[in-house]
């Protein structure tokens, strides 16, 4: 295919008023040996032939069937008219808002994903959107980091593994330390925090699915002078107490669950809301309600002396551009759902992890129920976690994220659920782990 | 004609809009504990579905987008984006990143090819695919090439990164975020990387240059040999911001020009959408040496099966969540495989003739050039002495056209930064040098009409001052004597 | 600002938009013979794809929706039309109307259901889903009761079909293509049919009685049962045109008020959308004693098995190809499933409490109701004495709403027909009546107002005399100085 | 679920201000023993229930496989771009553009439909879409007989079965007689018309996909004075001479082939287009152009006087509410192809039809091919033809339209190909033909 329009008269024209004699003159610049490589693609395709081979390499995966798949990311009902709206080709092709004159949409969208963020946390000002919940808990500890000086950071074990390895990524180069906090053995325990932390990591719930006790977290961080900075599952918080309730300074997460599809992990987006007194180094675009010279109310990117573009290498980040479009998808659908529905999804959740629990101890195994949990839980197994995930997927089941041995839990997997499971399902399931002889488990695990 | 309503200002108590499967029965304290639930319900929107749809469908005709407007903002790429990218992209959007890898061969599939056919295209030897946009792809960047000094025992040694004063902002920015020291080298009276300066700048503590070329104004550094030899022979590695790939797309490849780490923005070059503002993509491509810093997860090919190797002792970790922003990765497929190795090679040519063609014909009705030499897929145009580019890129508005780039690169002095993309026709190039035209004219013949406009857009010149001094960041409930508040 | 273009106008010789598989070699000529083939290629435009997205967005943009606007427009039934729905005809769309019955038992289940449904919710005996719109259904209905008075050797005596005065165009035009001469009855006083007068119309030579309950004034009939029984005292049929049914939902049913054939409008009441002007659908249902009749084919339930059955001697034959707007019906079988029945019912409630709002507050701001009663799900109302429906019309256009149904029914003097429907908010409603509260404030004002509005729509005032005098039909090429053509 | 928005709170308000104390109040008028049946439904459901139920639904429908299957619609490559710009909600949920100042979107995007469509038949007026082919058959025999006055109409068998069962239900009424004329033995032969023949309605390329002799029908019609109907494929017409050229007075046909899904029939559109010297007979809606007060050109619904809303009992047509939506899929999609592409499709459809045939043969099956053909050819078969069809569907080809017996070919198929389809998509057809035993074909049709 091609998408360029230029008939051969354009050409002919377009040089002639240029004054060369050719396209490839206009390339005189490059280096000449180096010009016109081999590059080792294949030939193009027209439309038809594209779709098939795009069509046979998703035939080639697998999707549908009952879901128990969790792990920070969840397929919770998102309705059609979200992707509808959200996807109108305004907001999808346009690019950021730097002319507010014919930028509007996107620019009073953003406004209200910040007041929505806000609600959700409970905190106060919310940026424009981060890349994903991971990124968004690297720029809160460096956030930490430049607002205490302090160069320690404190993060649960609790917090998801990839989000950890992020920080990991982002502090090692500034020579920040970041120590792990093990939990005992399902949740965070009381933490002790130094006076050289800037930041406590603390995750709700869990990884694995368990509440922490934030507030006591956050006391301890307090105490310290630390800013307590909560990783939350901003869905959950139709229900669960909020950041801003227990203190948290900053609340982080990932929009997934907000309405989102999966994906296969991405594009969805990271969120980061802070209190007032966090803005000059708050990091991301934020948009800003003022007036016209009619005086007509109006929206437009502000505070940008903070961003790469004004500040260049003293920036509170380097990030230009966010994923906008996700969160404008997590807009809509809040829009659509409305406190109430968003309520429903998120009891729903929880009703539905719940029964699952329930039902699995009923067929004689060992869910890790001790401890209180929304969505998601721990289940030991008595074979190797990933097998069971592959054996399940055989059984056209898909369920069992595997439990990291660095939480000391044995073999065991996570297990989720979300309003749109059915009973059936869940039938389907448990008959399938019985089968496979995981009802074992309870012994092994707690043998 | 009254305010836009914000979507609180059409809430309702009570009022609902869609409605998820209604929760069973269940003893939500009992199950999560009274101390965990919030008091308070968030306050969100109330409305019926149709007023959303009214308020997210006339927000969107309040928004200039490349389906409905000409858009030729520099250093953007604001290419035309398939169609086609978006139905291949809906066939996978339902994978879980936890599901089994063996149930997911399709997509694993894709990205092994998309990493070998980025690192064809680009003359790298590996590519990751983690990085979420531009900027985060630097960032990769950047920290493999700390890792490979490290590796080196370099790692104290080398505290610097040198970039151009036309660098785009993220270039330093992400050079700080990576713990380094940013040393700035100036421009040539050609446009190009000042060849003595850099010299200078070189030197045993340079961990890195970061380089785009074309650069930023849109030229070719001519000199990029010299300046890689320069670099290499004092141990630093050269940097390739891949924001302006569209411009050399078949005709030369970063790899072989001396580039150690290339980072590209699939959101520009390679037809995924830039959403208002992202999400973008930055896939980050190494030379051989650096193979083993790749942030995790990477995928291989083992015989016959895919598989997401996180398994790589020396890598600089992971860069975010799962694998990167897949959605946008199927789009850059599928735009790779339906141009093909030739039809890439014409993108760059036509990008280039058509950011000449703009430039020849700015130049005639008044515009100046302060580079004034073939240019690449894009240039940098300022106004005639005495006007402002704001003012004219206001007035641009009203013709339904998005202005260019402004006040970038901040080398040039009211820098109108323009790239018109291959995907335009001469024609609509002609309409926006016509628009450019009529606007010069008007300025001569009405002393105000510059500085009072835009005059037709839904909103008119804003006042930004205000927006920053007296920040309003979000809804304020009930401070408005809104219906909604 | 210049003319709109039209497609032609950006068309380029030889430019090229998206691109089918490239055909074999083949000897076309000596296929299909050379006298076959056509001489000249046909002047079809050539345009590339994105300069095809601009121009459909930009025309989307030029267009009033029930997605952005109010639409209240009378007899239409312009409620939401969910997005749900076309998310389910997604799910269908590929199938062909050929392919085995076996392997589209889907799709006829779903026919076979919808027949059930529609039978259930109107209070007839059997459906059929043919018919393209109502004045389709119409004419499949009137057929039907052509066919049952043949059947009983009345054929040639019956040649009339009434119709009250106030009834829509389509039913006496429906009427003639069936081959019936068409009498009138007026409206009495209270806005229904003048009963004396119907009487005096009804005879032996009468073969149906096309109604509309409640009627295009939006008013119920109340002496329905004296109407059908006069009616079928004479040996007539009656016929109900469902266009309305959206105010009586779940409430009564044209089958128990006495109607033998009824068809409705699943485009209004059943919220497939209207398309810019179509498709619609026209299901028609009858009572037993017509069911012979109903076109073909009709689906069955045999067993498990869901049949098309066209072997059916006594109908009526073919209204169409196929078995209708089958698209069409996914979207209503959406509809009336996500409802449910008590769903439905709560539909007709708020659209005639929503209608009801609407008329008491636009009688408080001046507008005239002549039949000022409680209606249904629609009123007529008329501007203040000396005001012209029309130039309030357009001067609702500067308020970004959809005007209501003007000068219809014919019967009443500058009618204004306003149908808000039930997905309306009261919101809604009051911003209507706000705006025109303040077009009647502007015209007292200024008098010249009405005449020119309006003023900020992308066309103003059309001149309709000129369109019709001088036809131009189609894109003259080259007689425009167009670079186009 | 629930579309309406009312909060008891509204409700309230409303009831108030109309002065009534409750909503069945307001249902007063209605007979009060007929009031609240009994209405046999199910209850409602919420969205992702709903959506389960659907695609419950739709997995009872086979699609996908090769296909061949025709008989007046066919799966041509319709580019991603056509639905995407056809169906914006901007079109999708306007009604008829009575109000020109604000429907210029579907005003003049109709223009330019009437346009191609006069290019691609050669005539000269078309109007802005009816119900289908058949129905606009039906239409345009009824127009010949109002500008003739004679009341009888000729109908080859060529045209499809279904139209013509559509021409007799609309003709019957009025007293009009339908002659049918009998094929010989795949295409129409020389034509008497008599002198009291109102319109001959002949389709090209015929239902059993041959090519019939045009020009010659054409002249027969008009030497007897009547009105010559070509009812034709439009996606031919990027190939085949147009009925302009041939000299017809009326061209038909269904537009699912210019781009719109075969949606198991429908919708499609119906076009009709006629000589200028028949638009006072003309039935439907036109678009005309003309200009604003400001000078501006504008597009509008015109003569208008010829319609339902207007001339009541004396309109040309019954007709309201047309195809518009599907008849702006194809304008899109025409404007997507362009001419070269439109030529594309039709050629890669003649070559892989006559490809599939010459397969066939070498395969030792004896398709007709003794008339020339576009798109689709007869195939005898030596069993009955739904159960081929229903055969071949096992094995997972969608194939095999039945002739139907009229024809008097015996037991036959008719197999079409389009141009998306693979050669590894005949090889599979003559291979399960083959194996089904239907080569034997040849001896039973020519025997
Ligand atoms: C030259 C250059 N480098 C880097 C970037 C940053 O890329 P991103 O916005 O995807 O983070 C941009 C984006 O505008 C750019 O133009
Ligand atoms: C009362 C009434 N009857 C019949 C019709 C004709 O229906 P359609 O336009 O679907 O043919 C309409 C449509 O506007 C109508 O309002």
């Amino acid at each position: 295919m091609r998408y360029h329009p230029h008939t051969p008269e354009d050409v002919a024209r377009a040089l002639e008023a240029i004054g060369v004699a050719s396209i490839e003159e206009l390339f005189d610049d490059l280096p000449h040996d180096l010009r016109d490589p081999e590059v080792d693609l294949p030939p193009g395709m027209d439309e038809a032939a594209l779709l098939d081979h795009m069509r046979a390499l998703a035939a080639k995966n697998s999707v549908g069937g009952p879901d128990f798949l969790g792990g920070g990311v969840r397929r919770h009902f998102i309705p059609s008219v979200t992707p509808h709206l959200a996807l109108q080709s305004e907001f999808v092709t346009a690019y950021t808002p730097y002319q507010p004159e014919v930028s509007q949409g996107i620019l009073q969208a953003t406004f209200e994903y910040q007041s929505m963020m806000c609600e959700l946390t409970g905190l106060d000002v919310s940026n424009a959107s981060m890349y994903d919940g991971a990124t968004a808990t690297a720029e809160a500890a460096l956030l930490a980091v430049r607002q205490t000086r302090r160069d320690r950071v404190m993060v649960s074990r609790g917090v998801h593994p990839e989000t950890r390895a992020v920080l990991a990524t982002y502090l090692h180069p500034l020579g920040v330390t970041l120590d792990v906090i093990d939990l005992d053995p399902l949740t965070t325990q009381r933490l002790e925090v130094p006076g050289d932390v800037a930041g406590v990591v603390v995750q709700q719930p869990n990884f694995l699915g368990y509440l922490e006790e934030m507030a006591a977290h956050t006391a301890a961080a307090h105490a310290a002078g630390a800013l307590m900075i909560a990783v939350v599952d901003p869905l959950s918080l139709a229900l669960l107490a909020p950041p801003g309730a227990y203190g948290a300074d900053v609340a982080v997460g990932d929009g997934q669950t907000l309405g989102n599809p999966a994906s296969y992990g991405g594009p969805s987006f990271g969120f980061m809301v802070v209190k007032e007194e966090l803005l000059r180094q708050f990091p991301g675009r934020i948009v800003g309600q003022t007036t016209d010279v009619d005086g007509k109310r109006a929206f437009v990117l502000t505070l940008q002396a903070r961003e790469q573009h004004i500040r260049r290498s003293r920036a509170k980040s380097n990030i230009c551009t966010n994923h906008q479009l996700a969160a404008l998808m997590a807009t809509v659908n809040v829009g659509a759902l409305g406190p109430q529905g968003l309520r429903d999804v998120a009891v729903g959740t929880a009703e539905r992890s719940h029964a699952l629990a329930a039902r699995l101890q009923a067929g004689g195994m060992a869910p890790r129920t001790e401890a209180r949990y929304f969505s998601e839980f721990v289940l030991p197994v008595s074979m190797e976690a990933a097998g069971v995930r592959s054996e399940l997927a055989r059984r056209g089941i898909h369920a069992g994220v595997p439990v990291p041995a660095e939480y000391g839990l044995g073999e065991a997997v996570l297990l989720s659920a979300t309003e749109r499971v059915r009973d059936e399902d869940m039938a389907a399931l448990v008959g399938a782990l019985s089968d496979m002889g995981v009802a074992q488990a309870r012994e092994v695990a707690h043998g | 004609m009254a305010d836009f309503p914000v979507i609180y200002e059409r809430s309702r108590p009570g009022r609902r809009g869609a409605q998820p499967p209604r929760p069973r029965e269940f003893d939500i304290e009992a199950a999560v504990g009274s101390e965990n639930l919030r008091e308070e319900a968030p306050r969100l929107p109330e409305v019926s579905e149709l007023d959303l749809v009214r308020h997210y469908t006339q927000l969107a005709h309040r928004q200039f987008s490349i389906d409905a407007n000409f858009y030729p903002l520099g250093s953007c790429t604001m290419k035309y984006n398939p169609k086609v990218n978006e139905e291949a992209a809906r066939l996978f959007q339902d994978l879980h990143p936890y599901q089994a890898p063996e149930t997911a061969q399709g997509a694993l599939q894709l990205m092994y090819e998309l990493q070998n056919d980025l690192a064809a295209i680009t003359g790298m030897d590996a590519f990751s695919l983690q990085p979420a946009a531009g900027a985060h792809g630097e960032l990769a960047g950047v920290l493999m090439i700390r890792a490979y000094h490290e590796s080196r025992g370099e790692g104290d040694q080398r505290r610097v990164v040198i970039v151009p004063d036309s660098a785009h902002g993220t270039n330093p920015a992400t050079a700080a975020m990576a713990g380094y020291e940013v040393r700035e080298v100036p421009t040539d009276p050609s446009g190009e990387v000042d060849l003595a300066a850099f010299q200078a700048a070189m030197g045993p503590d340079v961990a890195a240059v970061m380089l785009t070329n074309p650069n930023t104004l849109g030229l070719f550094e001519r000199k990029i040999r010299k300046l890689a030899d320069t670099a290499h022979a004092a141990g630093a590695l050269l940097y390739y911001d891949g924001a302006n790939l569209n411009a050399i797309l078949g005709r030369v490849r970063p790899g072989d020009m001396g580039f150690d780490v290339v980072h590209l923005n699939l959101h520009k070059t390679f037809t995924t959408p830039h959403g208002g503002g992202g999400p973008g993509t930055g896939r980050v491509g190494v030379k051989a040496k650096l193979r083993d810093f790749l942030p995790v997860p990477v995928i291989e090919k083992r015989g016959d099966e895919y598989v997401i190797d996180e398994d790589r002792p020396r890598s600089i970790g992971r860069m975010r969540s799962h694998f990167g922003n897949f959605g946008n990765l199927v789009r850059a497929y599928t735009y790779i495989r339906a141009l093909g190795r030739e039809g890439l090679r014409e993108v760059s040519g036509h990008a280039v003739l058509n950011a000449n063609y703009l430039r020849v014909k700015l130049k005639e009705i008044g515009f100046r050039v302060p580079f004034d030499r073939v240019n690449m897929h894009e240039f940098v145009a300022q106004p005639p002495e005495g006007m402002r580019t704001l003012d004219i890129a206001k007035a641009l508005l009203d013709f339904g056209m998005h202005p260019m780039t402004v006040y970038f690169p901040l080398t040039v002095k009211e820098a109108m930064m323009i790239e018109p993309t291959e995907t335009e026709s001469l024609e609509t190039l002609d309409a926006y040098v016509d628009a450019l035209r009529q606007v010069l004219e008007r300025a001569a013949e009405d002393p105000d009409y510059l500085a009072n406009a835009p005059y037709e857009t839904p909103v008119r010149r804003l006042d930004e001052v205000k927006a920053a001094r007296q920040p309003v960041l979000r809804h304020r409930f009930g401070e408005q004597g809104a219906p909604g508040s």
